[in-house]
C-alpha cells in the first residue's frame, strides 16, 4: 500500500497552476496535458487517473471557464480509443470538448467556446457540434448552452464506461479544488478583517467554522484518489467514483457556507471574488447527481427499500 | 375566561377576510421582477402605492399616518394573507419595519408628522447606513463623523453594503458626533436625503446576481438640527432599539416562511415519480420548523400584548428564522436536482437567504447573545 | 387569539415543581392532580390539555420515576370517560396506573409500583394487573416490565383516540422538560468551572451550543401548547402531536448532546445528576416512534412516496 | 515505479492472511462482558495473555519487548483484521497506545526493557492520570505536586477520571515538580505503581453504566528517580508527544470504524420490512464516513512512512473519528426505534461514543487547533 499522490504528480498539479488560473488553453496544450490520458500507442502520454487528480483540483481550484476537464479528462481519451478522427485535435488541445449534462445543459458550450458536444447517457457515447440557446445558470461564467442534434459515437460499452467514471471524477476533485479556494480565501480574510478591535479569525466561532469546513475537504479528498486508483485499475470503480463525488460535494457545499459566513457582507458581493467560487460549486452541485448516487451505494450494501 | 386560543376572534377573522378579499382582486398575476434591479424597483413602486391608496401599506400604523390601527394580532394576520397570496416583496420594508419603530418610540412630533406619511405612501424610500468598510456587526466602529455647524451638522465619511441603497431616496444611519467618547458612545442618528449636496451612491452587484447593493460617500454634506433622531450622543441607545426590530419580531413574519413551506411542499408534491424519500423526509422537517416558528412568534406577540416583551430573546428569533430560510432553500435545490443548476426562483432565494445569518447582526453575535443575556454566561 | 399558558396555569405547574422533585405521589394527590382532566360531572376538576402542558414539563423536568403522567394526563380520565370503577382511585391518586409501550414494555411498571397497567394499540385499550419480568434499559431509574395479560377497556374509539393523543402530548412535554433541565444544570456549571483560566461558560464555542440548544428547546414548547390546544379543540390535532413530539424529542436530543459536551469528563459519571436527565431523554426518545409520526405527517401533507 | 496503490503488497496480503487464520481459530466465540467492569476486565486479560503468547499483541513493536517489527501498513492490517474478527477491544490500550510511543522516545534503555515486556505481556496494567478536579482539557492547570525527597520524590495531590484506574496496576501521569514556574513549565512525567504506600484508588461510575472511572489519591507516595520519564520540569513537552500519539493515529484505527459500519449495514439489512428510506440513507452516509475515515489514515500513513508526519493535522483524524463514532450510533439508535430503550451493545456504544468528543483534548480544543496551527488564524 502507498496512498499519496507522487512526487511527480505534485509537479504536474503544481505546473498547471498558472495556465489554468489564466484560463491561457494554449499553455496547457503547449504542456501536452490535453494527450495526457490518451495511450501511448494513439500518440499520447499513457499517463492514468491518479496522475491527473491534482490537475483536476488545481482546474476547480481556478474555477477555470473552459471545459478544460471534459476535453483532457473525458473527451480526449474517448476519442483516441474509439479510433475517432477527432481525437488528434482533441488531444493536441486544437479543438475544445464540452460535455453535457442533463437535458443537454452543457457548461462553457455557449457561443463557440466548444468545437464539438460530447454526450454520456446510459452507457451511449455522441458527439455533435457546440450549439443551442445559451442557458440561464446561477454561474453565469459557466457560459451554458443547451446541446442537441449528436450523433452516436462508435466506442465500446467499457470506453463509455470509463468516461462516465471519470467525468465523475472530474466533477469530485473539482469541487474539492473550488472548496480549497474559498477556504484559502476566507483563512486570507478573517486575518486582515478586524471586528471589535481584534481579527475576525481570533473569535473561536469563526475557527471554528473553517476548522469544520477543513475536515470535510480534507477528508473528501482522500476519498477522490481512491477514487481514482479505482478506476485506473477497475476495482468497484462505479462506488468508489459515487463515493468521492457525494462527499466532494457535501464538502465544498459547506465550505461555501462557512466562507460566506466567515466573510460577513463583504462575501455577499460580486465585487468580491468569493462569489465566483461558490456560484461555481453550487452548479457542480446540482450537476453531481448526488442522490442517484447515494441510491446506487445502499443498493451495492443490500440495504433494503431502495427501488419504488 | 382567559384562555390558550390559536382560533381568529369574530374580528380577527373579518379581518383576515377583508385582507384575503382585497389582495385576491389586487395581487399582480405574474409576478414582479426583483425589486433589486431598477426596473423592478419601479414595478415594486407601483405595487406599494396602491397597497398605500387601499389602507394597506402599514397596517399596524396609526390612522393619521397611513395606518390603520391594527393590532398586533391583525398584523400577523394580514403577513400571513400577504404571502399566501403571493403578493411581491416590500421594497420599502427598510423604512417601514426598521425606522418607523424608532421614530415612534424616538421622533419628534414634527419628524413623525413629516416623515411616516411620505414613507408609508412609497414617496420617500428609506436605505439603512450601519455598516461601513471598518464596521460590520462591530456598530460600535464607526468611524463617519458629523461636525456642528450653523443651524446642524456636517457629514462626512463612507457607509457600503447598503440594501437597495441606489434607488433610495434617504438614508438613515449612525455618525460619529463626539470623536473622544468610547466606542459606543458619542454616536448620533441621523436622517439624511440622498440629493444633498455632496452624496454619492454607488450602486454595486451582490451574490444573488441583483444589484441592490450601494456604497454612499458622504463629503461634508450639510443636514439641519431636525435630522437628529433622539438626541446627540444618543445614537448608540436609538440605534440598539431599531436593531432590536431588525432581528427581533417585525422583520420576518412567520406568513412568509408558511409560504415558502408550502411552495416546498409543491414542489415536492409536482415530482411524483421521482421525490426520494430521503428528500421527502427533508421536505416534512422544513414544513415543521416553519410551523414551529409561526407558534413561536404568536407566543412572543401574546407576550408583547400582555406587557412580557421579548428582549434579549428576539435573537432565538432571528437565529431560527435565518437557519430556516436557508433549510426551506436547501431542500428545494436538494428537489431541484440538476435543474438547480439554472436561475431560478429557488436558486436566488437559496443564495439571497444565506444573506441572513449575517446581516441585522451576524448569527454569531446572535448566539453570544442568547449566551449572555438569556442564559446570563460570562461575557469573554 | 392568545396563544401563552395562563397565570392559573403557570401556578399549576409551579406548585406541582416540589412534590414532583420529591416524588411525593400523595402530596400530588392531595393538590387533585390526579383528577385535573376527569370532568367536573365525573366528580373531577374538569382542566383540559392546555392547563396540563406546565404541569407535565414539570414532571419532565423532576425525571419523576413513578407513573405520574400515565396516571393524571391519560388513564384517570380514560377511566372515567369510559365508566370504569377503577376510575375513582385513579383519579383520587389512590391507585398508579402505567402506560405500556410497544411489545408490553412498560415503564415505572416494575415491582408492583404501578397498580394496573394501561395498553393503548391501534384504537383500542387494555388494562391489566402490573406484572412480568423486570426489563433492562439504558435508564435504569425506568423501572420498566414487560406487561402481559390485560383485558380490553370498554372505552369508545374517540375516548380511546384521545388517550393515545394524551400519551403523546405527555411524551413530547416531557422532552422538553428534561431538555430543560439539562440545560439548566449545564449553565449553572460552565458558570463556575474553570479552564485556561477562564470560566468555561465564557468560551464562544460553549456559548454556541448552549444557544443552539435553548433554541431547540424554545422553538419546541410552543409546539407542545399548540399540540395541546388541539387536542382540547379536536382540530388537525393528530398531526400537532405528532409535530411537538418530533420537535420535543430532536431539541431534548441536542440538548443533552450540548449538556454532555459542555460539561466534559464530569458530564460522564454516574456521580453526578446529569446522566439521569440524559438517559431518561434517551429513553423517551426511543420510545416516541419519531419516524412514524414524520411520515404521517408527510402523508397529511399529500407528499408522494410515503407508503411502500 | 512509485504509483499510488491501495492494494496489498505479497507480503502485506501474507501478514494478513497469517493474522486472519490466527485470530479465527482464537477469538472468543461469545463475545467478553465488558472490560470495564471487574469481571469483563479479568477476562480481557486472560485474551490479552493469549494475543501476547501468539505474538500478536503488539505487532508494530521490536521483537525484544514482545512485537513483531511490524511496519505501520501491517499495524494497520492487522488492527482492520482485529476488529473485522470481532476480536475483544483492548483494556491494555492506555499503555500500549499511549505510554509505549513516549516511553520509545524519552525513556531510559533502563525503562524500556523494564516496562515494555511487562506491558506488553499485561502484566503491568497502566492507566493515564492527566485530568485533576481542577484540569480537564487545561492540562496546565495541573495542581499535583511531586517534592524532592532523598534518593527520589514524594507525589501528592489527586487526578480524576482515570479510565479503568480501579483495575490497573500503576499509572503515568504529570506531577508540579516547580511550583514557581509558569503553568506549563515546572511539571514532570511520572510513573507510578498502585501499589505503592499513599495510594489510594476509588472507582466510580461511568455513563454507559460500567464502572471503569477512578479517582486516585496521592498522599506523600515516594517513588524513586527512575519513576521520572523524560527529564524533570520537561513533563509538559513529554505530555505533549503523548497527547499527540492519544489524538492522533494510534488511538482509532480505522478497522474499528470499518467493522462497527458493518455491523450497522447489517443491522439495517435484518430490518428489510420496516427500514424507512430516510434511515436507509443514514445508514449510507455513515459508512461513507468511516471509508473516508479508513482512506484518509491511509494518506496519513503514507505521510508517516515518508518522513511527513502529520503533526497538527492529527487533530482532523480526532474530530473525524469522534463524530464518526456517534453519527454511526446514532443512526444505530435510529434503526433500533423502541428497542433503543433497551441497554444492549449499540445503547452502551452511544453513550461511549459521547465521550468521544471529550476526551484526549475536548473537540474545541481540536478546532483550535485546526484553525491555528494548520490554518495559521491568530490565536485570541
Amino acid at each position: 500500500m502507498r496512498f499519496a499522490p507522487t512526487d511527480d504528480q505534485t509537479a504536474l498539479a503544481e505546473a498547471v497552476r498558472e495556465p489554468l488560473a489564466a484560463a491561457d488553453w494554449d499553455a496547457l496544450a503547449g504542456m501536452d496535458v490535453f494527450a495526457a490520458l490518451v495511450p501511448a500507442d494513439a500518440g499520447g502520454l499513457g499517463l492514468a487517473e491518479t496522475d491527473l487528480v491534482g490537475v483536476l483540483e488545481a482546474a476547480g481550484y481556478a474555477a477555470v471557464a473552459l471545459p478544460f476537464s471534459a476535453t483532457a479528462f473525458v473527451a480526449a481519451p474517448l476519442l483516441a480509443g474509439a479510433g475517432d478522427p477527432r481525437a488528434a485535435d482533441a488531444a493536441a488541445g486544437r479543438a475544445r470538448v464540452a460535455l453535457a449534462g442533463p437535458r443537454g445543459l452543457t457548461p462553457f458550450a455557449f457561443l463557440g467556446n466548444a468545437d464539438w458536444v460530447l454526450h454520456l447517457d446510459d452507457g451511449v457515447a455522441r458527439i455533435g457540434a457546440s450549439a443551442g440557446d445559451p442557458a440561464a445558470t446561477v454561474d453565469t461564467t459557466l457560459a451554458a448552452a443547451w446541446s442537441t442534434g449528436a450523433e452516436v459515437l462508435a466506442a465500446g460499452p467499457e470506453l463509455v464506461r470509463r468516461a462516465e467514471l471519470r467525468a465523475g471524477l472530474a466533477l469530485a476533485a473539482e469541487l474539492v479544488g473550488l472548496g480549497r479556494r474559498m477556504l484559502d480565501l476566507t483563512v486570507g480574510y478573517v486575518k486582515q478583517r478586524r471586528q471589535f478591535g481584534a481579527p475576525v479569525g481570533s473569535f473561536q466561532a469563526v475557527k471554528h467554522h473553517l476548522a469544520d469546513a477543513t475536515l470535510g475537504l480534507e477528508f473528501a479528498a482522500p476519498e477522490v484518489l481512491a477514487a481514482a486508483w479505482a478506476v485506473e485499475h477497475d476495482t468497484d470503480a462505479g462506488r468508489a467514483v459515487d463515493a468521492a463525488v457525494v462527499l466532494a460535494a457535501e464538502a465544498a457545499h459547506d465550505a461555501g457556507r462557512a466562507a460566506i459566513q466567515c466573510h460577513g457582507a463583504i462575501g455577499y458581493t460580486v465585487e468580491y471574488e468569493l462569489h465566483r467560487y461558490a456560484k461555481r460549486a453550487w452548479a457542480l452541485e446540482a450537476l453531481a447527481a448526488t442522490g442517484a448516487r447515494l441510491d446506487r451505494i445502499a443498493a451495492s450494501l443490500d440495504l433494503p427499500g431502495g427501488a419504488s | 375566561m382567559t384562555r390558550v386560543d390559536l382560533s381568529d376572534t369574530p374580528a380577527e377573522a373579518a379581518f383576515r377576510e377583508e385582507a384575503r378579499a382585497w389582495l385576491r382582486a389586487n395581487v399582480p398575476a405574474t409576478p414582479l421582477p426583483s425589486g433589486d434591479t431598477r426596473e423592478g424597483f419601479a414595478a415594486h413602486l407601483e405595487w406599494e402605492r396602491r397597497l398605500f391608496d387601499a389602507g394597506w401599506a402599514v397596517v399596524s400604523w396609526p390612522k393619521e399616518y397611513g395606518g390603520r390601527d391594527a393590532s398586533l394580532w391583525q398584523w400577523l394576520v394580514f403577513e400571513e394573507e400577504y404571502y399566501a397570496a403571493g403578493a411581491p416583496q416590500r421594497v420599502t420594508q427598510n423604512g417601514i419595519f426598521l425606522l418607523a419603530p424608532t421614530l415612534f418610540e424616538f421622533g419628534s412630533p414634527e419628524q413623525r408628522d413629516t416623515l411616516l406619511p411620505r414613507m408609508a405612501a412609497a414617496q420617500d424610500l428609506w436605505c439603512q447606513g450601519w455598516s461601513e468598510p471598518g464596521a460590520g456587526s462591530d456598530l460600535a466602529a464607526i468611524a463617519s463623523r458629523a461636525e456642528r455647524a450653523d443651524g446642524g451638522w456636517r457629514l462626512s465619511g463612507q457607509k457600503t453594503w447598503t440594501t437597495r441603497g441606489a434607488f433610495c431616496t434617504h438614508l438613515f444611519g449612525l455618525f460619529r458626533t463626539d470623536p473622544a467618547a468610547p466606542r459606543h458612545r458619542g454616536l448620533t442618528y441621523f436622517l439624511v436625503p440622498l440629493d444633498a449636496p455632496g452624496v454619492t451612491v454607488r450602486g454595486f452587484g451582490r451574490l444573488d446576481g441583483d444589484e441592490g447593493f450601494a456604497e454612499v460617500f458622504f463629503d461634508d454634506v450639510f443636514v439641519p438640527d431636525g435630522a437628529v433622531l433622539g438626541g446627540v450622543d444618543e445614537g448608540w441607545r436609538v440605534a440598539m432599539a431599531t436593531t432590536g426590530s431588525e432581528r427581533g419580531l417585525t422583520l420576518r413574519s412567520p406568513g412568509r416562511f408558511l409560504h415558502t413551506a408550502e411552495r416546498l411542499v409543491a414542489l415536492a408534491v409536482a415530482q411524483a415519480d421521482r421525490l426520494r424519500p430521503a428528500t421527502r423526509e427533508r421536505v416534512t422537517r422544513a414544513w415543521l420548523r416553519a410551523r414551529a416558528y409561526h407558534h413561536f412568534t404568536l407566543h412572543q406577540v401574546t407576550g408583547l400584548v400582555e406587557g412580557r416583551p421579548p428582549g434579549a430573546r428576539s435573537s432565538l428569533n432571528k437565529l431560527y428564522w435565518s437557519r430556516l430560510d436557508i433549510d426551506l432553500h436547501e431542500v428545494a435545490l436538494e428537489l431541484l436536482g440538476a435543474e438547480a443548476v439554472l436561475d431560478t426562483p429557488w436558486t436566488r432565494g437559496f443564495q439571497f437567504s444565506l444573506a441572513g445569518p449575517i446581516y441585522a447582526g451576524t448569527n454569531e453575535i446572535q448566539r453570544n447573545i442568547v449566551a449572555e443575556r438569556v442564559l446570563g454566561l460570562p461575557r469573554a
